[in-house]
């Protein structure tokens, strides 16, 4: 039933006629190669456009009140402006964090997004960092292939969500059972999905851990 | 960072199986024979190949795709058939024992989606060189795992009075079905529990 | 090839029902299990398919003169390659959200069985009218075993079907519909529900072929 | 001579069967009536600790059960469903391992599942491959998450011994809206998520939350010795199963003394003692070899603590049994013993 | 106490006959003897209707080597040389003798021969002039077995007073009563092969018939210059009796698959069989009776019995007060190998170890389950085969697999059927298929 068994690649061959098979192959390829690029080329604004408006959204989400994003990398010991998401302008770095500034141009915080294992595959989150209030300002999940029902949660619960409004960041992000709450830095676990608010958590403090004196540095 | 090859390794044997969790290389999966050795060989055929497509999707993902993003699959394709048949010619040439053990399952393999789904999976993560030789090896543990556990129950299910409408492909689709709610058992394996 | 015309009716048909691709075949299970864990998923996967199927076959149709033997299969995968990655860049263009859903599974659409077998099998064989006949006959018969799945598999496991809720806030959804586990059960009850069909259908053909018999024997 | 013969009997006709003319005392319904038999003190258990509602749920399992063997059993549904006893002591089983609080509705379907998939399709009775009341679990589980780890205390400490649960009343198809009922965390899940550890007295006693059938250790430890003795089943596996769990787990708990916790608990919590006793010993799902048997134990007893200290779930005498069930064909193989008289060469 | 590995220990039902002393059947009208009596190929009749013939005359001769003389067992005379019903159901050549009521039956004897002066050519010619084939069952020609081929010793003789049946208490009774003519047929046996060693194994339920072989090898030693009789008590478990195992339990060593015990030097022969190797160089008799037990649920009168080698089944049934009612059963061996009868108007041959009759309890064909897969057929196999997947092989009609299986090496003892809580014929189907492999010139060596 695979789809290989018969392949034959392409390559030089000692059958009259060789001419004629590479000759085929390669206005197979350049016909495909034709189509390929204007298909990618009509694309390529719109795709660029939704990743576009799918990344400023979830900042704007993550970071409350920003209307502005602008894309940084941490090199050697300093952020430098990254490339833009959805281009690919060469030279610039890949963006690592995103700055968040609302229309009058204040800094409000950073988005960055960040990933660990969760109960069933890797989490993808964007988080969102004040660094002045040395605190977690809003979590949205990017990506989760979390059990529907429970582990999903994460994504959907508001009551999980309203732990990340104001999150204190030190000591230390802790998980704790689900209405024990006491402190700034306590996440209230969604009750059925441990491990995966244990996920949520781990990830938020090694980001923590990671970030807060890199872009106290830098602001 | 051995802690996370380890999870990477894990997660793509048994946790996020290939085969039981993302649905890749079904075609020998369920056609492989009931023979326990010809299914060990295909799984280290299948490691051996996937290994080979890790390391060209890197280089391509690398060098090639930067400046070519709408070629990824043509060249994934292409490249990777054709690497792997000249390795196949070079083994061959160099260890004939090892050809006559994998060869035969090469050229079936190089174009399935298990090889393909490799080298999607690991451009997708971003996985590094490292990374992706990890994830390589343990998708194809996983591949092995799956059949060589579905080759043992299918001799089993062939001495059995499945129902007539049962027989063939609906009777291996409901195993899969129960091996995949036995593997959930990994879930969160190594992960944040 | 003239000894028995083939009808562009008939191949329309054949993969839709009597030839199902999934049904019937069992082909192209991977694509067909990984994203039918809803209706729209499975509906946007079914046409992708579709439409890669429909033109690979028009195109390898009408160059059937033109590419030579021994690099027949290297042609049709840059073709199907070519038309998988224009559906994959359309896609992520107009519909983002189902795009991220089906992820890598798109790209995988290239090494789907049902694609290059139809190429090997049928539309470098005939001419472009029935090779797209047999390519829309397969592809509908495709994207409708797709569908079904998903479609059952959104219902049981989520109470919804393309996201409208059919039983009401207290349904109890049977999450491993969704789950990997879920696509093979699933697939494997269709399977079987369709081999009980068939063999109560051969059985009931058996006995009428002997009933006449019986009744002379009386 | 003649009123000599007249007192002699002759046959009409003598009935014509192969040797051997004898046979030990055991069949297979009287194999399965015995096992039913022991399973009463377990139920009686059940019942003491979760009070009458436990009843309801055992029997919603095996009605499940029973009607689906009818159902899809084919010819021999009818006699495989009331006769050799496999199909109410599958519902029974799993009725066993599911949270007191599910729904009625459910246990019926799981027992129903665990016929239909996890029997019946692969021919019936001695032919399938995977212990079908897991596989009814397992199907369980993956379908309802959220009320397959939902457990409530025993009777009498927030409700009434003899009050009805209400959940368990849930219209089919329908979850309990609107019903909160008081939730328990199960010694394992204490363990794992709150790094509590329950003492052993009380996993003896079986005085905790979990599931109707696993909860007293002591009991369950007692029937396998009872069970064992009258040679129900292969006590290899067993004993493989708990000596594994003791030694990799004792290991694990001198080697990482945060992550594990003593080999004790490991041994008395959760599942493993109800599936080492009832559930891995199922013959048809384990190994025939003697050898195969003492690999399978000791597979599912990694297994079990592999899952318990590093997966994400708190439990994983399920999944490991069902594991190892998938490995029985090889392991078979791998242990077949030697025939007489052929040198390890032949 | 010595023994094998795995078998299997059913109720032994001895107790109706053990402890009875053996009758001798009264003579009855009318014996059948058929030509097909032992393994190898029939004798050829050497008499025709009307001839007279004496007790213990030849009435039949060898054909070929692996086959054996036949002796008339009463005088009388030969009323038909025809096709008669054989135990086994076929229709075979066979010869009927009318005993002479007038006759006084009295048993043949001669002055002992001089057999250690002879040479084993000649012992081996007058063992099968005597008839005398293995009396554990198989019924093999004695004389075949002592015929070392060139190269080869006999080193080992082991008696074989096991019994490892169930019901069948003949052999015990032959101990008990007759010990010192085992004692004597296998010292002389002994001595005559040059063996080294001379061992009767016996399960240990029989202590008086082993404190009687005791007492008769003490007696006895030094009687030849042979080696002396050991007597060595087993556990009890079936089937014991079985060459190999019986070779297993006194020497734990194995009998290669697909060879003979001859491969290990040893010799291994029934304790009857010792008795009648006695009984012709020492007295003249030759094999014209036998030992054996008849017994059983379906029986009124149990007993164990001399019979003279002919006598139809339901005469001997007759002498026994016949069958109970409830009997629809009738066996002829013991209980896990034995031959199930159509009638009862069928000689007993000189394999045949006992008469069984079973009731309608017992009878009733037990509904068979499907293979739970338990394993106690695994367990029960000396010859550490796997029954279960034999049988499940079997009903799936692959017997290459079989084959490949060791399906050949089933010695078909019925440990495993007997074990079987699901009452699968285990070892009809691996018979069946056995021939199917042996029809197709396969057979894993
Ligand atoms: C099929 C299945 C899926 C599960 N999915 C998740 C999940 O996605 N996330 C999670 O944290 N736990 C998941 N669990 C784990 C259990 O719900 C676990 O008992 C729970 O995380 C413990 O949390 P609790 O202490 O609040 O009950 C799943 C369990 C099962 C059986
Ligand atoms: C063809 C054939 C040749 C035999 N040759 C010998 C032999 O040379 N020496 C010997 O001791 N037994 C010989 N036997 C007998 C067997 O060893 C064995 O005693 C006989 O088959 C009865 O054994 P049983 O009652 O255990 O089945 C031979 C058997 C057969 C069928
Ligand atoms: C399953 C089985 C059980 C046997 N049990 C006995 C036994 O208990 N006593 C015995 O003398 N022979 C028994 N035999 C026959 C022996 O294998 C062997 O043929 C016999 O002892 C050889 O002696 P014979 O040639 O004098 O008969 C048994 C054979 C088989 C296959
Ligand atoms: C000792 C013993 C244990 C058993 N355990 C199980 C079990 O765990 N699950 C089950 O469905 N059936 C069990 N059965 C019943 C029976 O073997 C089972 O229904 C078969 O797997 C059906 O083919 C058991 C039977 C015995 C004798
Ligand atoms: S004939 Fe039967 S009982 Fe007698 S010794 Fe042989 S096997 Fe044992
Ligand atoms: S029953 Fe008949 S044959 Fe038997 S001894 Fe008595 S009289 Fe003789
Ligand atoms: S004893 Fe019977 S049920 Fe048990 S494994 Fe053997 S054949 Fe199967
Ligand atoms: S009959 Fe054959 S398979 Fe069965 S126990 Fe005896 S030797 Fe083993
Ligand atoms: S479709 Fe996946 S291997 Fe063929």
């Amino acid at each position: 039933m695979s789809t290989g068994s018969s392949v034959i690649v392409p390559g030089p061959t000692r059958e009259p006629g060789s001419l004629k098979l590479v000759a085929t192959l390669v206005v197979a390829g350049v016909l495909s190669g034709a189509g390929l690029v204007a298909t990618y080329d009509a694309t390529l604004p719109i795709v660029q456009a939704n990743q576009a408006r799918a990344l400023r959204e979830a900042v704007f989400l993550v970071v409350p009140g920003s209307t502005k994003l602008e894309p940084f990398a941490w090199q050697g010991d300093r952020l430098v402006a990254a490339a833009e998401p959805g281009t690919n302008a060469s030279g610039a770095p890949p963006a690592e964090v995103f700055a968040a500034r609302d229309d009058a141009g204040t800094l409000l915080g950073y988005a960055i997004p960040a990933e660990g294992a969760g109960f069933q595959d890797t989490i993808r989150l964007l988080v969102g960092y004040e660094p002045a209030g040395r605190r977690i300002v809003g979590v949205k999940v990017l990506e989760s292939r979390e059990t529907p029902g429970l582990g999903d949660k994460i994504a959907k619960d508001a009551q999980f969500a309203a732990n990340f409004e104001a999150l204190a960041i030190d000591p230390e992000v802790v998980l704790v059972k689900r209405g024990e709450k006491t402190a700034p830095n306590q996440v209230d676990a969604i009750t059925g999905a441990t491990i995966s608010s244990r996920a949520v958590v781990k990830v938020l403090d090694a980001v923590a851990r990671t970030w807060a004196s890199r872009l106290e540095s830098a602001s | 960072m051995s802690g996370h090859l380890l999870w990477i390794f894990l997660g793509a044997m048994v946790v996020n199986n290939f085969t039981l969790s993302y649905f890749l290389g079904l075609c020998p999966f369920f056609g492989v024979s009931g023979r326990l050795d010809t299914a060990f060989r295909l799984g280290l055929a299948n490691i051996f190949v996937l290994v080979i497509t890790s390391a060209c999707a890197w280089a391509l993902d690398r060098f090639i795709l930067p400046y070519a993003p709408y070629l990824k699959l043509i060249s994934f394709i292409l490249v990777i058939a054709s690497v792997v048949q000249f390795v196949e010619m070079a083994i061959k040439k160099l260890s004939p024992a090892l050809f006559r053990a994998l060869g035969i399952f090469l050229p079936l393999i190089t174009t399935n989606c298990a090889i393909l789904g490799l080298a999607l999976f690991q451009t997708n993560r971003g996985y590094g060189f490292l990374e992706g030789i990890v994830f390589a090896i343990g998708a194809g543990a996983g591949l092995t795992l799956a059949l060589v556990l579905m080759a043992g129950i299918r001799v089993e299910v062939e001495l059995s009075d499945v129902p007539a409408a049962a027989r063939g492909t609906a009777i291996q689709l409901l195993i899969a079905g129960i091996l995949s709610l036995a593997f959930m058992g990994f879930a969160g394996l190594l992960g944040a529990g | 090839m003239k000894a028995r015309e083939l009808s562009v009716r008939e191949e329309l048909l054949k993969g839709l029902w009597r030839e199902n691709p999934v049904l019937v075949q069992v082909l192209g299970m991977c694509p067909s299990l990984a994203v039918t864990n809803t209706a729209p998923n499975a509906l946007a996967m079914g046409v992708a398919t579709f439409f890669v199927l429909v033109g690979s076959s028009f195109l390898v149709s009408s160059l059937r003169k033109v590419i030579p033997k021994p690099v027949r299969i290297s042609t049709y995968i840059v073709i199907i390659a070519t038309f998988v990655t224009i559906a994959d860049l359309v896609l992520q263009a107009f519909v983002p959200g189902i795009h991220k859903e089906l992820g890598a599974f798109i790209s995988l659409i290239v090494v789907n069985c049902v694609i290059l077998g139809r190429q090997e099998a049928f539309a470098s064989r005939h001419g472009i009218r029935l090779a797209v006949a047999d390519a829309v006959g397969m592809g509908a018969g495709f994207t409708f075993a797709l569908f079904l799945l998903g479609a059952t598999r959104e219902i049981l496991g989520n109470g919804t079907l393309f996201g409208v809720s059919l039983f009401g806030p207290n349904f109890e959804p049977w999450v491993v519909m969704i789950l990997p586990p879920g696509g093979f059960l699933m697939l494997g009850a269709i399977l079987l529900v369709f081999g009980a069909w068939k063999a109560r259908a051969a059985a009931r053909a058996k006995a009428a072929a002997v009933e006449p018999l019986r009744k002379a024997a009386a | 001579m003649s009123d000599l013969a007249s007192r002699e009997h002759e046959p009409d006709s003598l009935i014509l069967r192969a040797a051997p003319y004898v046979s030990r005392s055991l069949t297979t319904p009287r194999l399965m009536t015995e096992v039913l038999i022991a399973l009463v003190p377990v139920v009686a258990a059940a019942v003491v600790f979760f009070g009458p509602s436990a009843l309801l749920v055992l029997a919603a399992s095996t009605l499940g059960s029973v009607l689906a063997e009818w159902a899809f059993g084919g010819r021999r549904g009818f006699v495989a469903a009331f006769r050799d006893g496999s199909a109410p002591l599958t519902g029974l089983l799993l009725g066993l391992t599911l949270p007191p609080a599910i729904p009625l509705w459910m246990a019926v379907l799981g027992g129903a599942v665990a016929i239909a998939l996890g029997k019946t399709v692969f021919g019936g009775l001695g032919q399938n491959v995977f212990n079908p009341a897991l596989v009814g679990r397992a199907f369980l589980q993956a379908a309802f998450p959220t009320v397959l780890t939902t457990w409530s205390p025993p009777a009498g400490e927030a409700a009434p011994w003899l009050a009805w649960r209400a959940t368990n009343f849930a219209f089919p198809f329908l979850s309990r809206a609107g019903v909160d009922s008081v939730t328990a965390a199960t010694p394992l899940s204490l363990a794992k998520f709150q790094g509590v550890t329950t003492a052993v007295p009380s996993l003896l006693s079986g005085h905790t939350a979990g599931s109707l059938g696993e909860t007293s250790a002591g009991l369950l430890l007692l029937l396998g010795i009872v069970m064992a003795v009258r040679r129900l089943f292969d006590w290899r596996i067993p004993l493989a199963i708990l000596l594994a769990v003791a030694a990799f787990g004792g290991l694990l708990h001198v080697l990482l003394p945060a992550r594990c916790p003593s080999t004790l608990f490991l041994l008395f919590s959760g599942g493993l003692l109800l599936g080492a006793v009832f559930m891995a010993t199922d013959p048809v799902t384990s190994p025939v070899t003697p050898r195969g048997a003492w690999v399978f134990g000791a597979g599912i007893g990694v297994l079990v603590v592999l899952i318990r200290l590093f997966g994400g779930l708190p439990e994983g005498v399920m999944y490991a049994i069902l594991l190892m069930n998938a490995m029985v064909p090889h392991v078979d193989r791998w242990t077949q013993p030697r025939p007489f008289g052929r040198g390890r060469a032949a | 106490m010595k023994t094998f590995q795995h078998g299997v220990h059913p109720a032994e039902h001895k107790d109706a006959t053990a402890d009875s002393p053996t009758r001798r059947l009264p003579f009855v009208s009318h014996y059948v003897l058929p030509l097909a009596q032992h393994g190898g190929r029939p004798s050829k009749a050497i008499v025709t209707a009307g001839v007279r013939v004496e007790r213990g005359d030849p009435v039949a001769e060898p054909d070929g080597f692996v086959s054996t003389t036949l002796c008339a067992p009463v005088a009388g005379t030969v009323t038909a040389v025809e096709r008669r019903r054989h135990p086994s159901g076929a229709l075979v050549d066979a010869i009927e003798i009318a005993a002479d009521p007038w006759s006084p039956q009295r048993l043949p004897s001669r002055d002992p021969l001089d057999w250690a002066a002879m040479p084993l050519e000649e012992f081996v010619a007058q063992v099968q002039r005597a008839g005398i084939v293995g009396l554990g069952g198989a019924a093999f020609p004695s004389h075949v077995k002592y015929k070392v081929p060139e190269g080869r010793r006999l080193e080992r003789l082991a008696v074989n007073g096991c019994e490892c049946e169930p019901y069948l208490t003949c052999d015990h009774r032959l101990m008990v009563e007759r010990p010192e003519a085992v004692v004597r047929g296998a010292m002389i046996l002994g001595a005559k092969l040059g063996v080294r060693e001379i061992v009767v194994g016996v399960e240990a339920n029989k202590p008086d018939g082993i404190a009687a072989l005791e007492r008769a090898a003490k007696e006895a030693a030094g009687s030849t210059d042979g080696p002396t009789v050991d007597v060595v008590p087993l556990d009890v478990k079936y089937p014991q009796g079985a060459e190999k195992m019986l070779i297993r339990a006194l020497w734990r060593e194995e009998v290669p698959a697909g060879k003979l015990p001859l491969d290990l030097g040893v010799l291994v022969n029934n304790v009857q069989t010792m008795a009648a190797l006695a009984d012709w160089f020492d007295r003249g008799v030759p094999l014209i009776e036998r030992w054996l037990t008849v017994s059983g649920p379906g029986v009124r009168e149990p007993a164990n019995l001399v019979v003279p080698i002919g006598t139809s089944v339901r005469d001997i049934l007759h002498h026994c007060g016949g069958l109970l009612p409830e009997a629809r059963e009738v066996v002829l061996g013991g209980p896990m190998m034995g031959q199930p009868l159509a009638t009862l108007d069928v000689p007993v041959l000189k394999g045949t170890s006992g008469i069984l009759a079973f009731t309608e309890a017992r009878a009733a064909r037990p509904t068979e389950y499907a293979c739970l897969k338990c394993g106690r057929c695994l367990e029960a196999c000396s010859n550490f085969l796997n029954p279960s997947r034999l049988a499940r092989l079997a009903r799936a009609g692959r017997f290459d697999d079989m084959d490949r299986a060791f399906a050949m090496d089933c010695m078909e003892c019925g440990a495993c059927s007997w074990s079987c809580p699901s009452n699968i014929p285990i070892v009809q189907l691996i018979r069946v298929a056995k021939s199917e492999i042996r029809k197709h010139g396969k057979g894993t060596k």
